[in-house]
């Protein structure tokens, strides 16, 4: 199974003849990825290295059948690529584009929500889904798979870390960025649930850091709704505060936003958190003899 | 992008927001002819990024002219919580009958705007909240729906407010604010306190308002805003080179790709008994270009004694990078010794090149933790 | 059961204290229905004839335990009644207020549609279970209890095809008003299908008119989707043709949007077509002996 | 509300829609001066609210002014379906090298508004949507939403536009259009042809543009557009008496409640025999005044020879009805026979009110057949 990316998806690629459209999703391809399309406006009728480029997103979904798109077009372009992808009829989207503004994000998360479409980023390193699909910028080099779910706001911090679980000999079912900026398309808790339901996935890493209360959050959810165990770590114990105007948002999360004050809440539902890159994968180590 | 009170105020009032009239000083002669063009006792008001600067003595009350220029004397050049108060803002006094918070913001979580209302304003609303939450009305807005004056009602009648006059002037400031908010891209939009006055009048004695980095270059005019010699001198430069950087206290320079990397190494680097000089993020750039800006921004700093270079490649190339060190220390001179890391996309290559070029002040490190033991070696 | 309004109805009447919103609301109770509420701003706290009033409709929702609105206010302020229904959970919304601009309907409607909520109307005479609750602007006293179901685009020729039906010794399950302005929150289709669904009706009556083409959507949905026989009126053999500016209505619906081309659109999907509403109730009576 | 070409370009020009130069013309001598002004060769166009003029002779090419004068001369007072021309569109002629299709409207089935386009435009459209709807673009816009760049490029692309220069501007022209159709709460914007010159311009060459009713209270600029003098003297009146009246051919008055009964009753009576002299729907209304309102324009044709009320109550309450019958009897000279059907709320006591006062030429019946067949009769 694995979640999100696997051998059932399809990918156009927003932006695919850029530099770092081509660059990555040649790359995709390469690795096993079906790589269906691009999309660039006015190269319609093109390829990039025999990958078939159309003008617009739904006839990549009609004459190629893609059904995920990645989106690597620049910030101010991208709210319109995922109204595109998504009115097409794509139910995957990831963002691999940063910097949208905040309320274009939040205008298009309130619009493709009800519509139950599966979006990472923007700002993400996409997902990988090792030996299936790999969509986005994680250098799939590093991961092996396996029955460790990962999943992380930072982009290389999550490198960091499979790096290290690949050094101790485990694997990946899937690695998911869900992306750094301040609106994304998915919580960690929806790729819990993700991982919850996913077969290959027997344990999961969550790899957090200062700064709102989505770790908080999911703290709760692994209490109550979370069978397989979680571990986790969190970045920017020794952050400088962020300075922060005004009470509003305080008062919203009720909670300090720090890297403790989140190892506490993780802790407290039951989550063991690690302090390096390094001990994480030990205790996942550990963890997954235990388990299998 | 953080705004001072006076320019928050200013896009209130484009938006039909109710504010005091007011002038800005930067001395007290300014002062003192604000005061005068005013007429009547005015405030004088310090404006800084950041809170507290009543309790500070950044507030203070000027009845006459010659009042307002030695109040102003006094509040220019004070230190509010390490930031240095250059300008100040000149208002006509108000009368207080009573004041309301009322703010509007982004709620990352709900992924909603939140209006947040309350008639105990005035003090510290945060206790307000924690104390007596039923007393602080909060208010979803679907940003698709948009603002419907029923909203209004809500906040209106949850927050207790009777007195029909009061009701008609919310109403109308929460529909300005919204559209503010939005029209603005603001993250933040936050009136504490909203004053009624004796006679009844509705409107907004202070502003913070914080406005979307990622949208500026559609308000062109609210990015001119920004006062750039507010900010450390490190960070002007790192702001005009493109360079995510935050200055910090200690002596390892970091410098790493990735937020969240940069955050775990300064934690490294912490537990390896060091202490971080700055937070600096080379983003998705690697290029000799980014890589000598970077540098520039960092050994700006006196207190730098060593430099960690933590690379984890995906989008960012480590052969990339490591010629962008090469060229870099090719361009200028760096005396500092220099920890890398290299690892994710191309790193063989990348260390290969580090390898074969071997600059005399380069160490390179297999592990994030050999490098940041290394790195903190280095900088005793 | 029925469908829309039954005994589990718990109506806050919107616009409560208007004198149309106080004489039906009065008039919906005394029928039964559970009026639990009226909002009107700035009322909050008074009652009419013991219904009491409130601010807004969330205090309906929390402190009478409203699941329904009969939105009774002028058509300028409808939109925002609405939305204020939606968002404090209402479920049920029944519009009789008429005239609300058209793009505000349309975006009221694409608005509630994902969420589930039913709405009748606007410019509708509201919902009747006979024997079990009226909510709306229809004469109760004129039908009785039974097994057809009924759904219109217009209000008094709905009274006039139920007086029909009552002389007949029929009765109904429930009498729906879908609306009369150009974007309405059901369409007939929508209320077919809970009529299908609905133990208590055996056979449905449609009363249709001229212009649009929901008549014959609703055709090709019978067809295809209901079990329970349908029978239907047409209004407007004699109107004269509508004038239309331009091409783009014709060209949209493909059909001439005449009560003919509605006939024949529904006796080709084996629909019978009454000329006029007595002749229609007596092809209701002879059909429902049969089914009886 | 439909408007006329002339007033459908002035809201495209505001929304930045290109549209050729012009001048309103109501006399041969004003469509002189306007082709004066203008310079060059003009077109001459009939300003009517039908389709169809061209083929009717109310669209002339004029190279100089006094041949605007004659062209004008004779469309003036053409009738053209019906429509008299009373005013003239002087518009500087534009040379036509493509002509295309594009029209945004409400989908009331889809709930959406749908944009069309083809390049296959200057030709009967309906035409082109039955024989190659392939040609002719389809594209629904979610109203949250909102138009995005990418429908313009689906619209575009799919419609076979492959100039560049083309693009740029029916992108602009589309983006344009959407916001006049949201702005002006239109039901209807139609440009045929949309007109590309033989040096690439696009612009609209004509307008078809109809406003919601309803929506008519927040646009009053648009509002005062209505040509009132173009309508049947008896719907003229029946706008001011705010009364919802339509003129048909027949000699039966129709008067009911609602629009569904109003058209039952209509085709009841061509069953019965008769023939409607017009619609007319009191709506929610039944009070003396609405039925003297009524009454007045329904008499005010002189087909009438008698007049049908058919009322089943609802929000219309019977006795109401009744009492404002008996009233617009005492208050106006009525000589027609009236026949009056009661059924629904408060029924019973409104036909006891009628029977208590019994007006000689009042004939109160107990079915909607029975009642057709009596009006009929007593049109005879």
């Amino acid at each position: 199974m694995a979640i999100i990316v696997d051998t059932n998806t399809r990918l156009v690629v927003q932006g695919l003849t850029g530099s770092e459209g081509s660059f990555h999703g040649v790359r995709n391809r390469n690795y096993g990825t079906q790589v269906v399309a691009g999309v660039t406006p006015g190269k319609g009728g093109q390829d990039v290295e025999g990958i078939p480029v159309f003008n617009t997103v739904a006839e990549a979904v009609a004459e190629a059948g893609a059904n995920t798109t990645m989106v690597f077009v620049p910030a101010r372009f991208a709210a319109d690529a995922i109204y595109e992808a998504v009115d097409a009829g794509i139910g995957t989207v990831i963002c691999i584009a940063e910097g949208l503004p905040a309320h274009e994000m939040l205008r298009i998360y309130n619009y493709i929500r009800p519509k139950g479409v599966t979006m990472l980023g923007p700002n993400c390193p996409g997902a990988l889904s090792p030996g299936k699909a790999n969509v986005g910028i994680i250098p799939a080099e590093i991961f092996r798979a396996g029955p460790v779910g990962l999943v992380s706001r930072s982009g290389t911090l999550t490198y960091q870390i499979g790096h290290e679980l690949t050094q101790l000999g485990l694997g990946n079912s899937t690695i998911v960025g869900i992306g750094g900026d301040p609106v994304v398309g998915s919580s960690f808790i929806d790729v819990l649930a993700k991982f919850e339901e996913d077969a290959e996935t027997e344990l999961v890493v969550m790899v957090g850091e200062i700064g709102g209360e989505e770790e908080e959050k999911a703290a709760a959810f692994i209490e109550a709704e979370m069978s397989k165990p979680v571990l986790a770590y969190i970045a920017g114990f020794t952050a400088p505060p962020g300075k922060t105007m005004g009470h509003a948002g305080a008062i919203i999360s009720g909670s300090a936003g720090t890297a403790e004050a989140k190892k506490e809440a993780l802790e407290a539902n039951g989550v063991r958190v690690g302090t390096t890159p390094t001990q994480v994968a030990q205790l996942v180590a550990e963890r997954a003899s235990v388990t299998s | 992008m953080d705004l001072y009170e006076y320019q928050g105020k200013e896009l209130f009032r484009r938006f039909g927001i109710p504010v005091s009239e007011g002038r800005l000083a930067t001395t007290p002669h300014e002062a003192r002819a604000a005061a005068v063009e005013i007429g009547g006792p005015v405030v004088v008001k310090a404006q800084v990024l950041t809170g507290g600067r009543g309790k500070a003595g950044g507030i203070k009350l000027a009845d006459t002219p010659e009042e307002a220029e030695q109040r102003a004397g006094e509040i220019l050049g004070l230190d509010i919580r390490g930031h240095v108060v250059r300008r100040l803002w000149i208002e006509r006094a108000s009368e207080i009958a009573k004041e309301y918070y009322l703010s509007i913001t982004f709620d990352r979580g709900a992924k909603q705007p939140l209006f947040m209302f309350t008639a105990e304003g005035g003090v510290d609303i945060e206790q307000v909240a924690e104390d007596s939450p039923e007393a602080l009305v909060r208010l979803y807005v679907d940003p698709l729906e948009g603002f419907q004056p029923y909203q209004a009602r809500r906040l209106i009648y949850g927050a207790g407010i009777g007195d029909p006059g009061e009701q008609k002037q919310i109403a109308s400031i929460l529909e300005s604010l919204y559209a503010a908010f939005v029209g603005c891209d603001a993250m933040l939009c936050e009136i504490n306190p909203l004053l009624v006055t004796p006679d009844g009048e509705v409107k907004a004695l202070d502003s913070k308002f914080t406005v979307d980095d990622n949208a500026l270059y559609k308000h062109p005019d609210i990015a001119q805003m920004r006062d750039t010699a507010a900010a450390a001198p490190q960070e002007v430069l790192a702001r005009e080179k493109d360079v995510t950087y935050v200055k910090l206290d200690g002596s390892v320079g970091i410098l790493g790709n990735g937020a969240g990397l940069v955050m775990s190494t300064l934690d490294v680097i912490a537990l390896a008994g060091g202490r971080p000089a700055n937070f600096c993020d080379l983003g998705g750039g690697g290029d000799a270009e980014g890589v000598v800006d970077a540098l520039e921004v960092i050994t700006s700093d006196d207190q730098v004694r060593s430099i960690f270079f933590n690379i984890f490649g995906g989008i960012t190339r480590c052969d990339e990078v490591a010629r962008g060190i090469l060229q870099a220390l090719g361009r200028m001179t760096i005396e500092h010794p220099i920890v890398v890391r290299l690892d994710g996309t191309n790193a063989e290559e990348g260390r290969r090149i580090l390898a074969d070029a071997s600059p005399p002040n380069l160490h390179v490190e297999p592990t994030m933790l050999d490098a940041a033991r290394r790195a903190v070696e280095l900088a005793r």
